[in-house]
């Protein structure tokens, strides 16, 4: 019973954070971007609580807070100063239309499907059922960062690869060593830094966040 | 040791023939232009005279220009004692084969485009190039036409192939023998400078080959040019004569054989001397830049003349 | 003694080296480096010589060097002492002459240290060539040569035209070896890469494999000895080298090519089907006619010699072609006349090509041009080069009694024995091959009339010309070595032929099959086929030299003699621009062989404006454009720049794109790993 | 080809058309054909010059080595080349632009040799005379040895001349 | 406690740094100096596996996970020579060390710090014995070379880093992916272990897992840590990074860092072939590799910047790595070998081409020329190198690349082989070529050598090429004993 509750909230708190994961593709301020990663990042704190909680792990309560801290304040804020200051700048002209992301963002939960077949085949456990849901949420990072031409949302798209391998971690094996899991939040942190300084030289230097703009090195 | 004395008298009678040989060409050339003519022994009053007159050399000229008539002479009769005259096998048989001879011949012509080109005047260098253009493309011919000797006796040697020939005379009338002296026979006009190939008797420079190398010679050094050129006529027209229809040489030094050899030998000559006469009076002379064609035609005779002998081996 | 004459050749090659690294300039400098140089050519060839004439191998396993592939194995059997002889007897005169003509470097233009340090190790890679016994020793010596030959190439790199030059030969070099490794690494078949194995290993080798092994071989090496269509780098390489390099590139290195093949084909797998001999035959036969043909048309003296280096390498793979014809069939004896031709002429050119190298290198040192129509009257101002000029001329244009003919010869002599041959098909092919060298014969002779009559003969062309001077001392007993070779190995057959039957004996199966040679001094072909005896013909013709004049003065010949001006047809003043030029003289040919030169004409007249009856100059250029470059290699180079127009597309600068990289292969990778 | 041969068999031989007409040809030739076997060895080789003519004397000088004539039959044959002559046969009086070449085709022609000028206007410059290409007649610029008049002379004429010329070196040597 | 040796030097050395303000030369000496502790500690700990110890480090903390953190086998000594030797040299050739006429002292401090840090960094990654930490490790590469990148601002510099970073962001959480994906699959068949993400036990554990998860997770990883190695088509940052960064950080980044990255990737292959047996993994190096060797040949044809030219070589020679790592023991054997050179010649011509760039001021190919004349031991140098990179003897790299065809035909690769050799033929070529315009020519007016080209300034690098003649003539027999046993580990 506990399983199936665990399974099906598992399941359906994924789905919620894919969901704010595509919902990114369909906004376009970089204001949106900052509250759409800030929510999915608190569904996802929620959700390492719920596996915490059915997994019988003391770990993932601390993960999640540290997750909370780290993605729900801290980064949001850094990512809120950076969009008072370049807010104006929206993101125009993307690489690829909405429509288009939003139907590619579906083939590729589906592709997601496709390719984890054997996860969940081989996994005993009751989240099994979110991992291609996590995989999928790691393609729609992966193509935000691609099709998105401000520096800011390049940077989202990122945090929201990174929420997808995090959710991957927790759904399929309740997390990682925590020494592990504290370097990885470092790191994470350490590079958010190093890309949000790298977003001030981008407009000093070009006066705009787009990274279109940064095609002067060729062949 | 009569061998040796033998190769020198045959070296001898070489020299003898040759400008008889040439002169007995003119003379029949004249006949058939309804003249006259020179007798067949003008060229040897030819010779005496320049050899009674003055070299006059360019300032110009280098030792080479002086060097040079003493080569192609010399290497002329170099060739005519490994050539079967009048007998064979010589014992200079084994010192060079047909191969020795041909690249005996084209160091004569080698030195004496070289000495075309010492003086520096432009028929000079114009008879020099033509000259080595000729003698190129008249090699391949040459060689497959050795090749076709060679294998019906089992050897380049000259000796071998006439003795070979004596001794297998179904050999002598197989086609592949036949075409093959139809391909030296072309290469014998252009290699001593006949018609279609060459006006040996030409005034005009711009039609010049051979004789455009030699304007710049005088005296005993045109002596000894124009006697080499006879010699190789006469080297060219003996092996037409004895490796093809070797009938007549002497095998031994029988002093009866070796009369008959000679008689044979003069008659075969005059035969083609007509031969070469009748040609010259018949033919015009071709464009320069004809004569590679017709070179070609022999390279095409000289192949077929291998190819048939492999395929009736 | 055979360790010791090898630790004196490396010890002097590194003196050699050491001191031109070190030494300070001046032409003591200069001195010592050739004398290492010298000094271990000569422990070279003295080793070579020890080991043919004992018959007994001279090895060498330092196991601590190279220990991933066996070692550096050293081994020196007759066929590579055969070929160390051939580094030596090129080396020594080189060297000698390089003492006298790098002293045109010391102003600097060109760095003498270089050429020294790469010069010694040049000779040293080359020599250790010989003697590698393992795949990895092989190669390795072998790059090595190609790369200190590559910075002698480049040793004029102020001008642009060398380094293009260099580049060329970088490449073909490097292509060649890719083949190589290609070859030798399918030969080790995984195991230790000793030749001995690889001789033993190479029996169980499936036929393809043993096909695909000779092929690249045969290409490979063939790159290097610049057969057709792999001699691109010849008339690029050897002209832009110095000299002494340049008669070392193309009378020694070249023929190390002609090693590898031998060794490979013959010796390490033992022979093969008769089509490997017939392709070597036919690609003997291409290169020597194209080789010839081309340098025709050249009037740089240099690039003219270099196209004649393809030539002879052409008739020397026809030695060999004919050589594995015949071995395949079981024809032991011809097989051995037709490798015997093929390494005699091996010597012969290294000699003659050597010399003739040397020889243009002092008409450049005087003149300071390649280019003959720029020449003229040199046998008057340097009368001593134009006399070893001649020499080697003569020997190239195989005219008896020189060496050049002597080798011919031999070639000649194992096609004739095409005759033996059980395979029709394959016998009609040689009468075309003796086509093809009598004409490569001929036109050689028509070209060396050219490059020596335009170059010494007449008037001087140009002011440098007129005012050229004899070359140094050393300059000239460097040709002189040379051209003593030339008349010596023509002379002489007789010694060296059996010798080159012992260097062959066991190779691939080969017996110990050595011609006869009679007391009249002969070389007679196996079978008594055909004999000769240059000797004596030598003899002969000297006689007759000096019996000529003598009959004359005995028979009361006119013997005054008058200079006076030349018979112009009565035109005053002879003038250099009257003479036949290079052009002119090879025009004939350059017409009669138009379908292979496609001669690109152009001819600007520029009339009078009055009236167009009168001009006021005529331009008339024709350039050839050589075959292969039209058709292979330029369209490979465009070839090869549409690529990487194209990859370069990937870089394209923005990161999105980079990213979507990324994202493909991984899709395509789980894609794969998932259903494939 | 056959009909080429045909018709050289039945012309025959032209020259010499033996006649009373032509006795005095005979005759000439006859010494000439002795003289050339006594001098120069029976071999003469002559280098025409044409100094300046009106080609007149030249087109004589070919009938001299027509059929008819035939001078080779004495030995007698034109070269190409000053050097390979015995004789010079000079025609025409010396214009200003063959002075020169005149005179360096004698220097250039080796001893023993001769000099036979052909027709009036080598000897007098005929109708030239006085014009200012003109710089006078052969002998201004070479030594003559024996000049033929007429204007043009006829072949038999101009063998006469050579025949002549061929008797004073005989002279000489006497 | 020699792991503290080879790791603490650095970390010292970027404190020091960091506390001293402004900016000092002695800061500079002391680094240079510390890393030669590192060296030594990397050296005995080379020592310690030659003669069959496997040294470990670890804290017995409840549920870390940090039972033997620290490991070092061969392959690890190996890689630690390799990044302690170059960090060594590049230490001591730094800007701020010695007089310094580039860079401001802010920037100095900086660039000690980070680069200590980036050192400190690829040490860990090569020692850690549990995959996560060497992730985190490799990760942290990416942030401190990020900041060393722009050392000064400029355009292209941003647009670099910004390229890199991003590039090596996504590529690096790929990895971290797959890392969980392997994980995910021991713990589906083992259950949680504390140590489980040890290196130790993922490869004792190896041969029972599921095949169909660690394919997926292998493509994970050789994407993700094949980013960071630059292998096609994750190659794209390469040129930027390596053609704008300063040349001490390029040396590290080309030689250090790429072997690092390669040492990665080796890691996990030992694992994947453990679990699914040879062939899979082989043949997606393969591929991989000979995609990188094209777009590196093609994209050297018309290359106009030469230090792109040599980060493209770098592209070529991590596909040679790779077709190496795929060609079974003798060609993993030559795969290392060749990471060995490579390093060595790599660290070589970063430092060349910093001169060259310092002198000539331009890192175009047409603006470079009379090299040899104007800087005769930098140019004499820069051929050297560039003839070694290209794989002529009497240069290491000849022997590795000899050892990876013979590697390649050995497994009957014959077409394979045949397109390498063919690709390797055309970057020859190329490199010749435009060598021969840098080397020789007229030099540009003004370009003076000052103080660049000084023999002690280029006496390191002397040693260098000694290394690299030296590999290429033999094979010490230390280093033949860490490669044989390095071989056993990863392609048994």
């Amino acid at each position: 019973m506990n399983d199936i509750l665990f399974s099906q909230l598992s399941t359906f708190g994924s789905s919620v954070v894919l969901l704010f994961g595509i919902a990114l593709l369909w906004r376009k301020s970089l204001h949106a971007y900052t509250v759409v990663f800030q929510w999915q990042s608190v569904m996802l704190a929620g959700l390492l609580l719920v596996i915490g909680y059915f997994g019988h792990d003391v770990e993932l309560y601390f993960v999640a807070v540290i997750l909370f801290v780290l993605k729900v304040l801290i980064l949001p804020r850094y990512l809120g100063k950076l969009e008072q200051r370049f807010g104006g700048e929206r993101e125009s002209q993307p690489y690829v239309n909405v429509a288009t992301s939003l139907i590619a963002s579906g083939l590729l939960v589906l592709l997601a499907y496709a390719v984890t077949r054997p996860l969940v085949q081989v996994s005993s456990l009751p989240t099994r059922g979110g991992l291609p849901l996590a995989v999928g949420l790691i393609f729609v990072g992966l193509f935000v960062v691609i099709t998105r031409k401000k520096a800011l949302a390049q940077i989202v798209g990122f945090l929201v690869m990174e929420n997808g391998i995090a959710l991957l971690v927790a759904l399929g094996t309740y997390g990682i060593p925590l020494i592990v899991e504290l370097g990885v939040f470092l790191d994470v942190l350490m590079g958010f830094l190093v890309m949000q300084v790298f977003v001030y030289h981008i407009h000093g230097t070009f006066e705009s966040i787009d990274v279109d703009q940064l095609n002067e090195l060729r062949h | 040791m009569t061998g040796y004395v033998f190769e020198m008298v045959q070296g001898v009678l070489a020299l003898l023939l040759a400008p008889g040989l040439a002169g007995f060409v003119r003379w029949v050339k004249a006949r058939l232009q309804n003249r006259r003519g020179a007798p067949p022994w003008q060229p040897y009053f030819e010779l005496r005279k320049l050899f009674g007159k003055e070299v006059i050399v360019s300032s110009n000229a280098s030792w080479l220009f002086r060097f040079a008539p003493y080569v192609i002479f010399a290497s002329a009769i170099a060739v005519t004692l490994l050539v079967p005259l009048i007998a064979a096998p010589l014992p200079f048989d084994g010192m060079g084969d047909l191969l020795m001879v041909v690249y005996l011949l084209l160091l004569g012509t080698f030195f004496l485009a070289l000495a075309g080109l010492d003086v520096g005047t432009a028929f000079g260098g114009m008879g020099a190039s033509r000259e080595m253009t000729v003698a190129a493309i008249a090699e391949p011919t040459i060689a497959l036409a050795i090749f076709g000797l060679a294998l019906g006796a089992g050897s380049t040697n000259l000796g071998r192939i006439v003795t070979q020939t004596l001794a297998n005379p179904a050999v002598a009338v197989s086609p592949g023998r036949l075409l093959a002296f139809a391909a030296l026979f072309i290469v014998t006009l252009a290699e001593t400078g006949r018609l279609p190939v060459d006006n040996p008797a030409t005034h005009l420079e711009l039609t010049m080959i051979h004789e455009a190398m030699i304007l710049e010679y005088s005296g005993r050094y045109l002596a000894l040019i124009e006697w080499g050129a006879w010699l190789k006529l006469t080297i060219f027209f003996t092996l037409l004569a004895n490796l093809f229809v070797p009938w007549g040489v002497a095998t031994t030094f029988d002093p009866a054989a070796l009369a008959l050899a000679v008689a044979s030998l003069i008659v075969k000559l005059a035969v083609l001397g007509v031969i070469i006469a009748v040609v010259e009076t018949r033919v015009a002379k071709l464009r320069l830049f004809r004569v590679p064609e017709l070179l070609g035609v022999s390279f095409v005779l000289a192949l077929l003349a291998v190819t048939s002998s492999f395929l009736l081996k | 003694m055979m360790t010791v004459l090898f630790l004196v050749m490396i010890a002097a090659y590194g003196f050699g080296a050491c001191v031109a690294l070190l030494g300070g300039a001046g032409l003591d400098r200069a001195r010592l480096v050739a004398a290492g140089a010298a000094t271990g050519a000569g422990a070279g060839l003295a080793l070579g010589a020890v080991v043919i004439a004992s018959g007994q191998p001279f090895a060498l396993l330092i196991p601590e060097l190279l220990p991933i592939a066996g070692g550096l194995a050293l081994r020196l059997d007759p066929l590579g002492a055969f070929f160390l002889i051939v580094i030596g007897a090129g080396a020594i005169p080189a060297a000698i002459y390089g003492a006298g003509y790098s002293k045109a470097y010391e102003d600097g233009h060109a760095s003498l240290r270089l050429l020294g340090v790469m010069f010694n190790l040049f000779l040293l890679a080359m020599s250790l060539v010989t003697l590698a016994d393992n795949v990895f020793t092989f190669l390795l010596m072998w790059e090595g040569m190609s790369l200190t030959s590559y910075f002698l190439v480049i040793t004029e790199s102020s001008e642009d035209s060398t380094l293009r030059s260099g580049n060329w030969y970088a490449a073909m070099t490097h292509a060649g070896l890719a083949l190589l490794l290609a070859a030798f690494v399918l030969l080790m078949n995984g195991g230790t890469g000793a030749f001995s194995d690889l001789r033993a290993g190479a029996v169980t080798l499936s036929p393809e494999v043993r096909n695909l092994i000779f092929v690249l071989a045969l290409f490979g090496f063939g790159s290097k000895a610049g057969i057709v269509p792999l001699h691109v780098w010849l008339p690029r390489a050897h002209p832009a080298a110095p000299s002494h390099v340049s008669a070392l590139m193309s009378g020694v290195m070249i023929k190390l090519g002609v090693y590898g093949l031998l060794r490979v084909a013959l010796d390490l797998l033992g022979g093969g089907p008769t089509w490997w001999g017939a392709l070597v035959l036919g690609l003997g036969a291409v290169s020597a006619l194209f080789g010839v043909l081309y340098a025709l048309m050249e009037h740089d003296l240099k690039r003219l010699l270099a196209y004649h280096s393809v030539e002879n390498i052409g008739i020397i793979f026809i030695g060999l072609g004919a050589g594995l014809i015949f071995h395949s069939s079981g024809l032991m004896t011809l097989a051995v006349l037709g490798f015997i031709g093929g390494l005699y002429h091996t010597i012969n050119h290294a000699s003659f090509k050597g010399l003739l190298f040397l020889g243009a290198g002092s008409v450049l040192h005087a003149t300071g041009t390649r280019n003959m129509e720029e020449m003229g009257g040199l046998i008057k101002r340097m009368p001593w080069t134009a006399l070893f000029f001649l020499i080697g001329s003569a020997a190239i244009s195989a005219l008896p009694p020189l060496n050049g003919f002597a080798s011919e010869w031999l070639v000649f002599q194992s096609l004739l024995g095409g005759l033996a041959l059980p395979m029709p098909e394959i016998a009609l092919a040689i009468p075309i091959a003796v086509g093809m060298l009598a004409l490569t014969s001929g036109l050689a002779a028509a070209c060396f009339v050219k490059a020596f009559g335009i170059s010494f003969l007449a008037l001087p062309r140009s002011r440098e010309a007129e005012h050229a001077h004899e070359s140094p001392l050393s300059m000239r007993v460097g040709m002189a070595i040379l051209a003593l070779a030339c008349v010596a190995l023509g002379l002489a057959p007789f010694a060296v032929v059996p010798m080159l039957g012992g260097v062959l004996a066991g190779l691939g199966g080969l017996p110990d099959t050595r011609p006869v040679f009679t007391l009249d001094l002969s070389v007679q072909a196996p079978a008594g086929f055909a004999q000769i005896s240059p000797a004596w013909i030598g003899v002969g013709l000297f006689v007759l030299l000096a019996l000529v004049p003598l009959v004359m003065r005995l028979a009361r010949a006119n013997r005054k003699l008058r200079v006076g001006d030349t018979w112009g047809c009565g035109r005053i003043g002879q003038t250099a621009r009257m003479e036949y030029t290079a052009t002119s003289f090879a025009e004939p040919l350059r017409r009669v062989f138009a379908e292979l030169y496609r001669p690109a004409k152009e001819l600007t007249i520029d009339f009078h404006p009055e009236s167009k009856y009168f001009v006021q100059s005529i331009e008339y250029k024709s350039e050839i454009m050589p075959l292969f470059e039209r058709v292979l290699y330029d369209p490979l180079l465009r070839l090869v720049r549409r690529v990487s127009r194209q990859v370069r597309r990937v870089q394209a600068g923005s990161v999105h794109l980079y990213l979507m990289y990324i994202a493909v292969i991984l899709i395509l990778l789980l894609v794969a790993a998932r259903w494939f | 080809m056959p009909a080429l041969f045909r018709k050289i068999l039945q012309t025959g031989l032209v020259t010499e058309p033996l006649g009373p007409a032509e006795a005095e040809i005979v005759q000439l030739v006859a010494q000439v054909d002795r003289q050339a076997q006594r001098l120069l060895g029976r071999a003469l080789a002559i280098r025409e010059v044409d100094a300046g003519s009106c080609n007149g004397c030249e087109i004589e000088i070919t009938g001299l080595t027509g059929p008819v004539y035939d001078s080779e039959r004495f030995g007698i044959q034109f070269v190409a080349s000053p050097r390979h002559a015995d004789l010079l046969l000079v025609t025409g009086p010396v214009t200003r632009n063959m002075e020169v070449p005149l005179r360096k085709t004698y220097e250039a022609t080796p001893d023993p040799k001769l000099v036979v000028a052909v027709g009036d206007c080598a000897q007098t410059c005929g109708v030239f005379r006085g014009s200012y290409a003109v710089i006078g007649s052969v002998d201004k610029v070479i030594p003559v040895d024996v000049f033929v008049p007429g204007c043009p002379p006829e072949p038999a004429d101009i063998l006469r001349g050579i025949l002549a010329a061929l008797d004073r070196v005989s002279a000489q040597r006497a | 406690m020699t792991f503290f040796f080879l790791l603490l030097p650095p970390l010292v050395a970027s404190l020091l740094a960091f506390l001293v303000r402004p900016y000092r030369a002695f800061v500079g000496w002391a680094s240079a100096l510390l890393s030669l502790i590192s060296l030594g500690a990397a050296i005995t700990i080379a020592a310690q596996t030659i003669a069959g110890n496997v040294p470990t480090w670890g804290l017995t903390i409840d549920s870390l996970g940090l039972e033997d953190v620290l490991r070092a086998d061969s392959l690890s000594a190996l890689l630690m020579v390799c990044i302690t030797a170059v960090a060594a040299l590049t230490l001591f050739l730094s800007p701020g060390v010695g007089r310094e006429l580039r860079y401001t002292a802010p920037q100095l401090r900086r660039y000690q710090v980070f680069i200590n840090l980036f050192i400190a960094a690829m040490l860990l990654a090569v020692s850690a014995n549990n995959v996560g930490v060497m992730w985190i490790a490799v990760e942290a590469t990416t942030i401190f070379s990020a900041f060393l990148i722009p050392l000064t601002l400029s355009k292209t510099s941003i647009e670099a880093s910004w390229k890199y970073i991003l590039i090596s962001s996504v590529g690096i959480g790929l990895a971290f992916a797959g890392t969980v994906l392997a994980y995910f699959d021991f713990v589906a068949r083992s259950g949680r272990i504390e140590n489980a993400l040890n290196w130790t036990t993922l490869m004792a554990t190896a041969p029972s897992l599921h095949a169909e998860v660690i394919r997926l997770a292998f493509v994970f990883l050789l994407i993700g840590f094949g980013t960071k190695a630059g292998i096609a088509p994750m190659h794209t940052w390469k040129p930027d990074a390596y053609g704008e960064s300063p040349a001490p950080l390029g040396v590290l980044m080309s030689s250090s860092l790429f072997a690092v990255a390669t040492y990665t990737i080796v890691r996990w292959k030992a694992v994947a072939d453990a679990a699914l047996g040879r062939g899979y993994t082989d043949n997606l190096l393969l591929a991989l590799g000979l995609l990188s060797l094209l777009v590196a040949a093609f994209s050297v044809v018309l290359a106009t910047n030469y230090k792109r030219m040599l980060a493209y070589s770098s592209i070529e020679h991590t596909g040679l790595i790779c077709l190496g790592l795929g060609l079974g023991p003798l060609g993993a054997f030559a795969a290392l070998l060749h990471l060995v050179n490579h390093t060595a010649a790599k660290s070589l011509m970063f430092f060349l081409v910093g001169n060259i760039e310092q002198v000539y001021g331009s890192p175009l190919i047409e603006r470079v020329r009379g090299l040899s004349k104007v800087l005769p031991w930098t140019g004499g140098l820069f051929a050297a190198g560039l003839l070694a990179l290209i794989g002529l003897p009497p240069f290491g790299l000849f022997v590795s690349e000899f050892a990876l065809f013979r590697a390649g035909f050995a497994l009957n690769q014959p077409w394979l082989m045949g397109a390498t050799l063919v690709l390797l033929s055309v970057v020859f070529v190329s490199f010749i070529v435009h060598l021969n315009k840098m080397l020789y020519g007229p030099p540009p007016v003004g370009v003076i050598a000052g103080q660049v080209d000084r023999l002690w300034n280029i006496a390191p690098l002397l040693l260098v090429i000694g290394v690299l003649v030296v590999l290429g003539l033999t094979l010490p027999v230390p280093l033949a004993a860490l490669l044989e046993q390095s071989v056993e580990i990863i392609a048994k």
